[in-house]
């Protein structure tokens, strides 16, 4: 491994350093570990071939991008169960997709969202999930296990706690995984939802990006500790801290959350160490270089999650000299990047979905008033 | 069930009787119904609305919840996800106000901006209404917040009966409904009536006419019908023949029984005891102004709180609400206008 | 002040320039003014209104704040306690649901619960408003909730000169004022104009008639101003000579410049972007119908959004909004009435 | 002492084991610990008066019984500076006047509020503070420096944070202590306002009445830890344990509490451990005999904070036995305690209260037209 782990802040959770005990990665396949990277290039090229759609003119609207953060997004996703329950919020675009995404890419019962369905709701066409009716992120879908968030940051936090005892009372064993900015966890929700789910164990898992920023708020303007994980304190429940650039990492520390919440211990939290590339949005993205001291922006897209899973691969030999070699987006932005950068597979795999969302009609404008109120049909 | 309804013996149920027996009722119907919110498991709730409901439906069903109101819509929300109905309690309506982002942006707009793949059986319920000394904080009527926030049905009974028929159709409607009690009505005697034995439900968006006249409309809604209704007794006695109609449900709201009977009348007073500015008597008097304007003979009125929180004790209370004297006197004033 | 007044050089100037320059003057010339808000100091707001305020007067009185709302509202009544003014961002206007209890129980009956022992002088300001693809959560005109919570004083400024007289206006009013500010006028050309160089304010409680017509009234406030002005344009095409008020504050209302026009034209539009029910303009219409009934020849008009939230594309919000569109043909309507 | 210190449970507050020092108590004179036993059965009188009262039918409305609680009003207040800020909450009623009280209980200048005050408004009169517009303790004097709450739990700590930003900012060194039940603590609004104070290292100091019960609802349904003092670690702020029952105790705690804050470090929470003695409001008090066990309720009251601070001076020499055996409130309820049953000087005090109360007149009804807005007079 290419960097030690991050270490859990709840004693609860430290597994004791004597006995040397299998981390969850080490139960992962090769073939697991080879999807995962592919995963990662996924979501990275993603959120680039995005920004040149709308620097093409083809595409209008607010970017959040998630560049720098993909190891997050597939550290987290990748050892869910199907039928788990994920919320993502703005900077989390490729979760909808990335959600059970693991075999067949284009498998259509799987719980997650296909790669046109993303599409079209980031090109606001009616076959969007929500038919285009609220914008960019907040899509999600009951039968895929999704919750849709409002702008409110936190917001879904009750929702999935909710959702949580529902399940439980049902009968199920799923988790809910909820992503939060850093900046989102001063939210009073954040408190009366954690509170409520730590007080019931409800098996609600909140990782927390902290990519450093809120917009234009440095993290110790909206957080006193300098663990975010430290939160986890204040219910009595586990605060785990992940290198957010290292997807292993992320995995790790997200699978030891969630097989605490399987058998019934409840929630905790998953700080994941990040650094937001770019601006808030990519109206911001000039002001970001401002507002942020130019070695801190150096620093903190040092190491590209693309580069950190790589050297991984090629450490426990799953990935020769010649492969690693193949693919070139690692540390590139996105007007450096191209196609040739990545996977065929990925590229394939996304044109097919914004082919898919731009012959996508829009929603008639008369559906505008429909579904305030449930609708019998 | 047997602890709220007794079949062999035919009583007269109180206002807080009516609405315990329909929670117990849709309990046992609906597997996969919830009550929550806080003290009403162990304790039964303040005013005792769920008094029994824990003990017979067990605590995972009914939730004493911590002090958390925005957790409360939040998860309730999270629930109607996984299939449930939630009954979620404010311990005093007043106390939404720590709760309105969930309510309004999340629960209120779920069925919208997913186009109908997910709705919202939630009703959110608590007692309401000044006339108690409840001061600033345990007097609102604050449903013109809801009203103006799309997505959610606003339901307002005023007598046992309804209250126990609108809760049941609230609890199946599958809409989000808030749900305003009358906190001076729960136990007052004089409004028990008798309650079916049978199941029954009040659609949602019908208006009652709880007195017919000739001569003058009131609408009005909650415990200012009880005003409305002591003002037109008054005004008989003077020659005066109104007509008193309980609207019941504000949002969707039954138009055409009160144009149906200002088409009779011609003069319109709308009594409600909310703040008058953007409240839902000004809201009866708009649509009544853009779709019945020929009907009106005279300008119509509202008899509202005044724009004044609600002070506490007794003689302030009451000089910033609507009385009985007040409607009288609007009523003497528009009938000869 | 150099850093957003140049009095050697006149130029028109937009809606958000106007509003800096009215919290620059505010703050140089009451030191005990403080801004508060997330983003507003280091990056200078999300959308640049505060844009140099704490290069200019240091971290302390331009503070950056975690993201809670209810905090940056609570924490201004602290303040104001210690004798300060506050200006408190909402980002957003639609996140101030979030704070909402502390706006509509705490600050704003903080003078009537101490019989005046205290008082507010918070502005509450934000970017408000449709129009702009910002779907359900970036959209909002939410200005009925606050006027139906007495104790605020709601304010909605059309113009550059009028965003900054009425800025300043509320900062010196010693009164807990929301501020809704349009964002798609922020920067929109057609509507720069020049601001005086000295310090001025406009009255809270004086509305404008932006154009003088003698065959209907349209009453509106912020972006549907604009609607209401090129309908008139349209309108006087066809012979319609319509008169537009801008009522620029909501509370308190300037009941008299409204009753004077439809005095003159005994037709009533009102146009504005908030949900029907409940709304504002409803107000204007139970206002002008209980007390200007006389003067009303046709039945009055509302023209909203729809009771819909306000969803993402162009063709669907467009459909829920007013438009130059529906407001000449109800006009043509209703001068034939 | 009668019991050994409760323990801070922040390690931060904790000072050496090894070096003896001195506690804040240690420095209290005998006349200082002599007042506070007074004041501790001046607040237990206040509450069985008002209980009195109502029974015999001159007052109206709910009362919320501080009964049993009276060691942690007195205890948090007695070593304020008499510019210090509090904020107290609807159990709290006797803190209104018992702030800066030292010395001349009569002092017209000092930073609290008269008895008459007070009295007034229980009593509803037009010589209340608030002018009885609203209810119970609902009022506050920003000329002596309590802050008004509204009815919703929590909501005056921003207040209270705001309000010690801009002390600072005046060049004020002032500290303020809230007050909060145990059940309150799950509002967004505490976390929002705490994580603000540290974030700026605000002087606030959180005391939390931690009595068991909300309403009807036990501890640990509303909180998932079993110290409230837990909370503290979220923000990384001192979070102290005090025995409520225990006035030196309480004493102690808090002002570690304001010391940590009038150095600058910030706000800091400290947890009272007590027992609600009756129901949350008297209409609540047969209930509370059902929903909670009787052995808790006997448990609960065991330790009267009457008997806990007599038994402490005797210890420390201050009170003699013929001194000690003057008063017998001690383990009384409202029904049992008569006015022989307490120190003459308090007797005589609150009746001058009542008296006052009674004879204040009713504000005039046209009041309630006023002040909505900021009047010029
Ligand atoms: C309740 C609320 N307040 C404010 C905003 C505006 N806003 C959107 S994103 C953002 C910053 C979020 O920062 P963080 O939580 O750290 O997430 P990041 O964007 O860094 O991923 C803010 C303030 C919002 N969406 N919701
Ligand atoms: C926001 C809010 N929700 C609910 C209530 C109703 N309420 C009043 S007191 C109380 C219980 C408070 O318990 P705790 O904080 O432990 O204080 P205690 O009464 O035990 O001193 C509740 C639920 C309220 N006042 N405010
Ligand atoms: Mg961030
Ligand atoms: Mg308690």
């Amino acid at each position: 491994m290419s960097r030690a782990s991050g270490t859990a802040s709840s004693e609860k959770a430290t597994t004791s350093r004597d006995v040397p005990q299998l981390r969850p990665r080490d139960l992962l396949s090769k073939d697991d570990c080879l999807e995962i990277f592919k995963q990662v290039y996924l979501a990275r090229y993603f959120d680039v071939r995005l920004i040149k759609e709308k620097r093409r003119g083809r595409l209008k609207g607010t970017l959040y991008s998630s560049h720098n953060q993909e190891a997050i997004l597939v550290g987290a996703l990748f050892g869910l169960e199907s039928n788990d329950w994920i919320s993502p919020i703005h900077r989390d675009m490729p979760a909808f997709f990335l959600k059970d995404i693991k075999g067949d890419w284009r498998r259509p019962d799987r719980f997650g969202m296909s790669i046109n369905e993303v599409c079209a709701q980031v090109w606001g066409k009616a076959d969007s999930p929500g038919r285009a009716r609220d914008n960019w992120s907040h899509i999600g879908s009951r039968s895929k296990h999704i919750i849709h968030s409002t702008s409110m940051l936190a917001g879904t936090i009750p929702v999935a706690a909710g959702l949580m005892y529902a399940d439980r009372l049902n009968g199920g064993n799923a988790v809910c995984v909820t992503f939060n900015g850093e900046g989102s966890t001063a939210q009073g929700i954040f408190h009366e939802a954690i509170n409520y789910a730590a007080v019931h164990k409800l098996s609600v898992v909140t990782v927390v990006e902290n990519n450093q920023w809120a917009y234009g708020t440095p993290m110790e303007l909206g957080c006193p500790t300098s663990d975010v994980a430290d939160r986890a304190k204040g219910y009595g429940i586990p605060g785990f801290i992940a290198d957010g650039q290292d997807v292993f990492d992320v995995y790790d520390k997200v699978m030891m959350a969630v097989e605490h919440a399987r058998k019934g211990n409840g929630p905790s939290i998953v700080e994941c160490k990040t650094f937001r590339a770019y601006g808030h949005g990519d109206h911001d993205d000039d002001r970001a270089n401002k507002y942020r001291p130019q070695e801190e922006i150096v620093k903190g897209r040092q190491r590209d999650p693309i580069g950190v899973c790589r050297r991984t691969l090629m450490a426990l030999g799953y990935l020769g000299d010649d492969a690693a070699e193949l693919y070139h987006a690692e540390g590139k932005n996105a007007t450096e990047a191209t196609n040739e950068d990545f996977p065929p597979e990925v590229v394939d795999f996304l044109n097919e979905g914004i082919e898919f969302a731009l012959q996508s009609p829009l929603p008639a404008a008369e559906e505008a008033g429909r579904w305030v109120f449930k609708e019998d049909n | 069930m047997s602890a709220v309804a007794n079949p062999t013996q035919i009583v007269k149920k109180n206002y807080v009787t009516a609405i315990r027996e329909a929670l117990f009722e849709e309990m046992a119907l609906n597997p996969d119904m919830i009550c929550q919110g806080e003290d009403i498991g162990i304790l039964g709730g303040a005013f005792g609305v769920t008094e029994g409901l824990q003990a017979e439906y067990g605590a995972s069903r009914v939730i004493d919840m911590p002090i958390s109101e925005a957790c409360i819509v939040g998860s309730a929300v999270g629930m109607a996800l996984a299939g449930k109905t939630v009954m979620a309690e404010m311990q005093f309506i007043d106390f939404i106000s720590c709760g309105f982002d969930q309510i309004v942006n999340m629960m209120a707009t779920y069925c919208y901006r997913t186009a109908g793949e997910v709705n919202m059986p939630v009703v959110v319920r608590g007692p309401a209404g000044a006339y108690g000394g409840g001061a600033l904080y345990h007097s609102q009527m604050n449903e013109a917040w809801f009203c103006n926030s799309p997505g959610l049905k606003v339901i307002c009974p005023s007598t046992p009966y309804d209250a126990k028929g609108l809760m049941k159709a609230a609890l199946r409607d599958g809409n989000p409904c808030l749900f305003f009690e009358i906190k001076e009505l729960y136990r007052k005697r004089e409004v028990e009536e008798l309650l079916p034995e049978e199941d029954y439900v009040i659609q949602l968006g019908k208006a009652a006419v709880r007195r017919s006249g000739k001569d003058i409309t009131f609408v009005s809604y909650g415990q200012n019908v009880y005003h409305c209704l002591q003002a037109a007794d008054e005004l008989a006695k003077l020659g005066v023949d109104a007509e008193v109609i309980d609207i019941r449900t504000l949002v969707p709201l039954d138009e055409d029984t009160i144009f149906t009977s200002i088409a009779k009348t011609s003069r319109l007073i709308v009594v409600n005891e909310a703040p008058m500015t953007c409240g839902f008597a000004g809201e009866i008097i708009a649509r009544v102004s853009e779709k019945a304007f020929e009907y009106l003979d005279a300008a119509p009125v509202r008899i509202t709180r005044l724009d004044t929180p609600v002070p506490w004790v007794k003689p302030l209370e009451l000089y910033v609400l609507p009385s009985v004297e007040k409607i009288v006197a609007a009523a003497l004033k528009t009938v000869k206008y």
